[in-house]
């Protein structure tokens, strides 16, 4: 549908109509089509208070045009004089208290929602055997990356979010340097990462990223940090929870059992990149660069880039142009093209999915 | 001093516009001023709409397009929609309420040179190529961290612009409570005159928060304070909060004056009274004070919990109630009118359908769990600019357009104007309508650039379209401006011919004294009343002729901003150039010398002999 | 600066409105001393409270103080500035809103916009 | 306006401070003014109370250890006393008594200054503790608060010594006699911050 409208030329209205038409968006990115309950409930509150708002809309451009066909001086005489009317008692009452009414419409279930979505109180609870019983993820956003640390689970991983389904997922949010927002549209509404205190909420995935485009739901950064708030995007992959506990055990042993697909890209890494990355997925938050278990995994090269080696040659020497004012160093100028051959080689292999 | 065309040589002109005090001159300052800002301000949208119109653009580099939203942002909201409101309330308010004056005219001259200064002020930032950054609303955090002096000139320009802004508002109170003609009852005040009042209250009461907040963001960047700075047990939540609790009442500051000018125009061009006059005004009242709760409807997202979100989430629906009265009041004061579309008029028509769009669109981000999904996304930007362009800006063309030959005494071609309005109209519709779309598709705003296949292509290129339909209005309004300039064709005082407030009984433009004999106002609309009645003049004198007093005009108010902005550079600069502490002191001293100079001098203003006027008016052929 | 209408109080009428003045001067002095009375009383509860008195404790000094805080403010408007004499009308709106609003906003901080 | 014109006790307006309409504009203008004050400091008071006690990690400083309640006192009684001799120079303003209303002026203006030596007095006590501008956000918030509250006394110390120099020459007349009504207007209200100051800043600061 969209790749029609790429080819589109001409100024037509039949191309402005299709695009209201064509109105959802896509699926790992749009908030009409939404891929959780959280999502869902916010859709809801949408389509009702989208109904209320198209009345109000309709009633007023109803009585606008009314008015405006059957009392133009045109029709009337350039002389005619109007009765000069004070106003109307009845009249203002009725197009007060109808509005009460419907603002009354939708404040109820605003009310609702903002404390269900707003419930936490789950979040710290354990089972018998003192284990978390629910999935909490500490997200810290960083100039311009995201760190995902499973604290329960004793794993953490960066740009790539993995979250089992059907469940509520936990979050504590929190931002590194600059004020954050995080926000999965498909799957429910953003909260800031601030700076000074732990943001809480929850969001239910109901839909298997698999089936999606590029097997995984768009996340994005929704708060201007700097220059490169555009490209701070990240991946969210939803799966069932028995896949969930394999990548999770993956995750765990990967510091073990690595694979190495170039050893003499894993020499250069160890030289150039180890101080800010690390390769295995045990660990916690707070690495200066992200983790890198999953490179390979991934989707995306620094969040936006295709996923290829050329692309990541490239992010490696020149960070700068690609994501201005990030932290990480350009390396053109340190390292030779072969090491960063082997080097792209090494990390396309770092996985715990295979 | 003498308003009679002499032929005055350049300097002369010129001596007399920096010096004047004269609330009409000034009104048409301000006019001048936020007209230029405003062209600013739309040159950047056109750079940033341009940057957008494909995927993966490289027009402007990521850096730059910071700057160019924050300064178009900025400019827009400070530079050029509010002064350019204030440039009405000057030139036309006094004239509503019968009055030669307004209040205070040496701190209406103030006013309007620290708005020019401080301007000016934040604009050099793009030749110091130092620009502020970090978005309109300049968040701490982004804010503090925000290398170079961008953020700087953001905080010592508003500074000094605000402090124009709060002079403004307290001389338009003072104007409207003393200074009414006879029989001028605050019930009898004509709308726009109305909506002055309540937006001046509401800046007095709004921009002493923003001067606090934007003294704690220079303290922490320029002299080790810690306010937002979390490490030292600052926090940033302190900015956004304060930002927003002027903020908010902010956006109604614009939008009142907006709906005053609207009233006007219906009820002038339906020929028939302000349907509900007393809901209107009550309605306005409502809205400010309301305006003031509501403020953490931005912060939805922030993390201040669900009471929080959910008591403001309810107080930012109410304000839908007031705002409806005002659109059904003026729906049926259309009703059984008699109606006439000239230039304002359509404004006026287009304005119904785009604001309450865009204000139905506020009320779906007040649910505050929705919010969740539309805040910081493209619905905002849509949202934002369908009430400030469809309300604020379609207000100021059409009071460009209605006000115009009271104020320069020469019509602006009609027919020119409804070109400008249906280029504006259609481009603006064009461009914001669709973003509504972004938004919920998931485009965040202040976004540099957008990669290709997430489905943003067309709509985007849609929207850019529409900006630069809105640019050609604006060029050929800028046409019209100068052809009608130009050729000057004079006009008498009702060019309209459905004149109903006082303004419309005096020559266009007004004689510097406004009215030979202060009016006698007996109802609301009083020259309507007065010319039911068979008084063709439209206006009934309170008094006999007399002297007028006078203020004198005087140059201290450019001195004395001359200096804070002289400070202001030397504030700046303080650690890195020799200069910086030594020019800091000199700017606030010469400041604080001009200040002296005010305050030492005996400055009673002059008389104009009751002979002189009587002279006037024989030349004029006898108005009574 | 429009004429002014001069006119000149007979000795009785200048006689009156001295005896007002003087009383209204009287008045203040009251006004003051009780302003001085209430801080002393402000205070001393705070001393009571830091020498550990018994029944001083926070939950009673607080808004003890907030009220006499009030007070001196109401006194100051009403004597000091006059605020109850005619023509004061405009002012006491502005005010009334201004301390409505000043009393919101540190009252949200407190409660529910902050942590 | 003829700034010439000679009053006697008699013949001076009930209300000297509004008896024009210049001066009513002022009188209307001023008080607006205070109306916006009120919610500057609002705002800072809201900061303060936010930002209280907070620092950086291992902060040494407390709102109960900091504040030196004697001196605080002091103070208050001098702003009090201020306000009060402001008062009389108002009443002898009314009584067209201009040598008495310039003595009380004067006493005012000392008073205020003897307020402002203890409030510097007080500030470079703290500074010498360690308690500087920069040394957390609740030094910063306080010195801004209360700073703030010793910049408009300042600036009232130079109001009003410009007014009595200024006007010693010309004696009283409609001109300036709202000159002093609005500064005696200005004077009682930063009485009235002091007033929220001590009791919010001090007083439950102690208490905690
Ligand atoms: C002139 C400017 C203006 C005006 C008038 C308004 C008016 C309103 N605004 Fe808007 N707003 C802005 C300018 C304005 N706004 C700006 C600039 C921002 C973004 C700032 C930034 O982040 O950069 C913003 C952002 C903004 C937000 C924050 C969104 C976010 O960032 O997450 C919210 C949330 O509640 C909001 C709500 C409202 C509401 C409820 C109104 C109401 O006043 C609207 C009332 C009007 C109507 C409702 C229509 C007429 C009524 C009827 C016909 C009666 C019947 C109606 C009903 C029953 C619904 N606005
Ligand atoms: C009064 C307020 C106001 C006004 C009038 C406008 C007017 C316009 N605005 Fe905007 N806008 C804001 C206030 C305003 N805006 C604010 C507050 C923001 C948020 C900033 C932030 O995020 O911090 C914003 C942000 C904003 C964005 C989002 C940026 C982002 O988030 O990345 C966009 C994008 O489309 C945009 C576009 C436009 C356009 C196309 C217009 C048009 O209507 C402009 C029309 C005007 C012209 C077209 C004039 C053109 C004149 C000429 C071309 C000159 C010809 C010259 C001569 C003849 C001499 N604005
Ligand atoms: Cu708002």
């Amino acid at each position: 549908m969209m790749k029609g409208l790429k080819k589109w030329r001409l100024f037509s209205l039949l191309a402005v109509l299709t695009v209201f038409l064509a109105g959802c968006g896509q699926e790992e990115l749009s908030t009409l089509l939404p891929a959780g309950q959280v999502g869902k409930d916010q859709f809801n509150l949408l389509l009702l208070s989208s109904g209320i708002m198209l009345l109000v809309i309709i009633v007023v451009v109803a009585i606008y045009l009314v008015a405006l066909v059957r009392f133009r001086r045109s029709k009337l005489g350039e002389d005619h004089i109007p009765e000069q009317v004070e106003g109307s008692h009845t009249l203002e009452l009725v197009w007060t208290i109808i509005p009460i009414l419907l603002i009354l419409l939708l404040a109820v279930p605003t009310v609702y929602y903002t404390y269900k979505l707003g419930d936490v109180t789950a979040m710290g609870a354990v089972d018998d055997d003192g284990n978390a019983e629910n999935l909490v993820v500490d997200v810290t956003a960083k100039l311009y990356w995201w760190e995902f640390e499973y604290p329960d689970l004793g794993i953490v991983t960066a740009q790539e979010l993995v979250v089992p389904m059907d469940e509520k997922v936990y979050f504590n949010l929190i931002a590194a340097d600059v004020k954050h927002s995080f926000w999965i549209p498909a799957v429910g509404g953003k909260l800031d990462n601030n700076v000074e205190n732990v943001n809480k909420f929850y969001l239910v995935f109901e839909k298997d990223s698999s089936e999606l485009k590029d097997g995984v739901f768009y996340g994005k950064c929704a708060e201007l940090c700097g220059p490169s708030h555009a490209l701070m995007d990240f991946k969210v992959k939803t799966m069932p929870r028995a896949e969930f506990d394999n990548w999770v055990a993956a995750m765990q042993a990967s510091g073990d059992n690595q694979v190495v697909a170039n050893p003499a890209g894993e020499e250069v890494f160890k030289q150039s990149c180890i101080g800010c990355h690390a390769t295995s997925g045990v660990g916690e938050s707070g690495a200066v660069g992200p983790n890198l278990a999953t490179f390979g995994d991934r989707n995306r090269v620094a969040g936006f880039m295709d996923h290829t080696k050329e692309d990541l040659i490239d992010w490696i020497k020149y960070t700068q142009k690609h994501k201005p004012g990030n932290k990480m160093p350009e390396f053109a100028d340190q390292l030779s093209d072969s090491e960063l051959d082997a080097l792209a080689e090494y990390l396309m292999g770092l996985s715990v999915e295979k | 001093m003498s308003s009679v065309a002499q032929k005055k040589g350049f300097g002369a002109t010129l001596w007399d516009w920096l010096t004047t005090v004269d609330h009409k001159k000034i009104g048409i300052l301000y006019f001048l001023g936020g007209g230029f800002f405003f062209v600013v301000g739309g040159i950047e949208a056109m750079l940033i709409r341009w940057q957008l119109h494909k995927p993966n653009n490289d027009f402007v580099s990521a850096g730059l397009f910071n700057d160019l939203i924050t300064m178009h942002g900025t400019t827009m909201i400070f530079l050029a929609a509010m002064p350019i409101l204030f440039g009405f309330m000057n030139a036309i308010m006094p004239l509503q309420i019968g009055a030669r004056d307004v209040a205070f005219p040496f701190i209406n001259s103030l006013g309007f040179w620290m708005f020019f200064f401080g301007g000016l002020f934040l604009n050099l930032s793009w030749f110091f190529q130092q620009v502020p950054d970090a978005g309109w609303t300049s968040y701490a955090s982004l804010s503090t961290a925000s290398e170079g002096h961008g953020v700087d000139f953001y905080a010592i320009g508003l500074q000094i612009a605000g402090g124009g802004t709060l002079m403004a508002g307290i001389n338009f109170l003072v104007t409207i409570i003393n200074m009414r003609a006879p029989g001028m009852t605050y019930m009898r005040m004509p709308l726009f005159t109305w909506t002055t009042f309540v937006a001046s209250a509401m800046i007095l009461f709004a921009f002493p928060p923003l001067t606090v907040g934007l003294f704690f963001l220079t303290f922490d960047r320029m002299f080790g304070g810690n306010f937002f700075d979390h490490t030292m047990g600052g926090n940033t939540i302190i900015w956004e909060h304060i930002f927003w609790i002027f903020g908010h009442p902010e956006v109604y500051i614009l939008i009142l004056p907006a709906f005053g000018i609207f009233s006007e125009i219906f009820s002038t061009f339906s020929r028939k009274r302000l349907f509900g006059y007393p809901s209107m005004v009550f309605a306005t009242v409502l809205i400010g004070f309301l305006g003031f709760m509501v403020w953490a409807h931005h912060m939805f997202t922030v993390g201040l919990g669900p009471t929080a979100n959910a008591i403001f989430a309810v107080a930012t629906m109410a304000i839908a109630v007031p705002t409806g009265v005002k659109i059904f009041n003026w729906l049926l004061t259309m009703w059984g009118g008699s109606i006439t579309i000239t230039t304002p008029m359509l404004y006026a028509l287009g304005f119904i359908p785009s604001f309450v769009m865009g204000g139905v669109t506020g009320v779906m981000q007040g649910a505050a769990p929705l919010d969740y999904q539309l805040h910081d996304s493209y619905f905002i930007v849509a949202h934002f600019h369908y009430v400030i362009v469809g309300g604020v800006v379609l207000g100021i063309l059409a009071a460009t357009h209605y006000w115009w030959p009271k104020m320069f005494g020469t019509m602006l071609n009609e027919a020119l104007g409804k070109v400008t309005f249906w280029f504006f109209f259609i481009g603006f519709h064009m461009t914001f309508l669709i973003q509504h779309w972004l938004g919920f598709w998931g485009m965040p705003r202040r976004v540099w650039t957008f990669m290709d296949g997430q489905g943003w292509n067309s709509a985007n290129f849609i929207s850019t379209i529409g900006a630069f339909l809105m640019a050609i209005g604006v060029i050929v309004l800028v046409y019209n401006i100068i052809v009608t300039s130009v050729k000057n064709v004079k006009v008498a005082n009702d060019p309209w011919g459905d004149g109903r407030t006082l303004e419309w009984a005096i020559e266009s433009p007004p004689i510097y004294y406004n009215f030979p004999a202060t009016p006698l106002v007996r109802g609301l609309d009083t020259v309507w009343i007065e010319k039911m009645e068979g008084n063709e003049t439209g206006i009934t004198a309170a008094e006999p002729i007399k002297d007028i007093h006078m203020p004198n005009g005087s140059i201290i108010p450019f001195l004395m901003t001359f200096g804070l902005f002289v400070a202001g550079f030397g504030a700046m600069f303080r650690t890195e150039h020799a200069w910086g502490l030594p020019v800091l002191i000199l700017g606030l001293l010469w400041t604080f010398l001009m200040m002296g100079a005010r305050s030492l001098k005996d400055d009673t203003g002059y008389y104009i002999k009751k002979d002189e006027i009587l002279r006037d008016l024989k030349r004029k052929g006898g108005q009574k | 600066m429009a004429e002014i209408q001069v006119y000149k109080r007979t000795p009785a009428e200048q006689k009156l409105a001295q005896r007002r003045a003087k009383k209204s001067m009287r008045d203040q002095v009251m006004m003051f001393s009780l302003m001085i009375f209430l801080t002393l009383v402000s205070f001393s509860m705070v001393v009571a409270f830091e020498a550990g008195v018994a029944g001083f404790s926070k939950f009673f000094i607080i808004p003890m103080v907030m009220l006499f805080a009030a007070v001196q403010v109401g006194l100051q408007l009403y004597y000091f500035m006059h605020m109850s004499e005619k023509g004061h009308g405009i002012p006491q709106m502005f005010m009334y809103t201004g301390a409505l609003l000043g009393f919101l906003i540190p009252l949200t901080f407190v409660t529910i916009v902050w942590w | 306006m003829d700034l010439n014109k000679k009053f006697t006790p008699e013949t001076w307006p009930d209300h000297p401070e509004k008896a024009t309409l210049e001066a009513k504009n002022k009188f209307v203008g001023f008080w607006l003014f205070l109306g916006g004050e009120t919610i500057l400091f609002a705002t800072l008071f809201a900061t303060y109370v936010a930002l209280k006690n907070s620092g950086p990690s291992g902060f040494g400083f407390s709102t109960q250890e900091l504040y030196e309640l004697p001196l605080v006192f002091v103070m208050t009684m001098l702003l009090l006393t201020s306000s009060l001799t402001s008062v009389f120079a108002m009443y002898h303003l009314r009584n067209y008594n201009f040598k008495k209303m310039q003595l009380w002026l004067a006493i005012t203006a000392f008073l205020g200054l003897g307020f402002l030596m203890l409030e510097v007095y007080e500030f470079s006590h703290y500074v010498k503790l360690g308690f500087t501008y920069n040394n957390s956000a609740f030094s910063s918030a306080f010195y801004t608060l209360v700073g703030t509250h010793g910049f408009h006394v300042a600036v009232g110390l130079v109001w009003i010594t410009l007014l009595i120099f200024r006007n010693a020459k010309r004696g009283l007349n409609l001109y300036n006699a709202t000159k002093y009504y609005t500064f005696s207007l200005y004077w009682h209200f930063i009485d009235v911050v002091w007033v929220f100051i001590f009791t919010v800043v001090y007083l439950m600061g102690v208490v905690g």
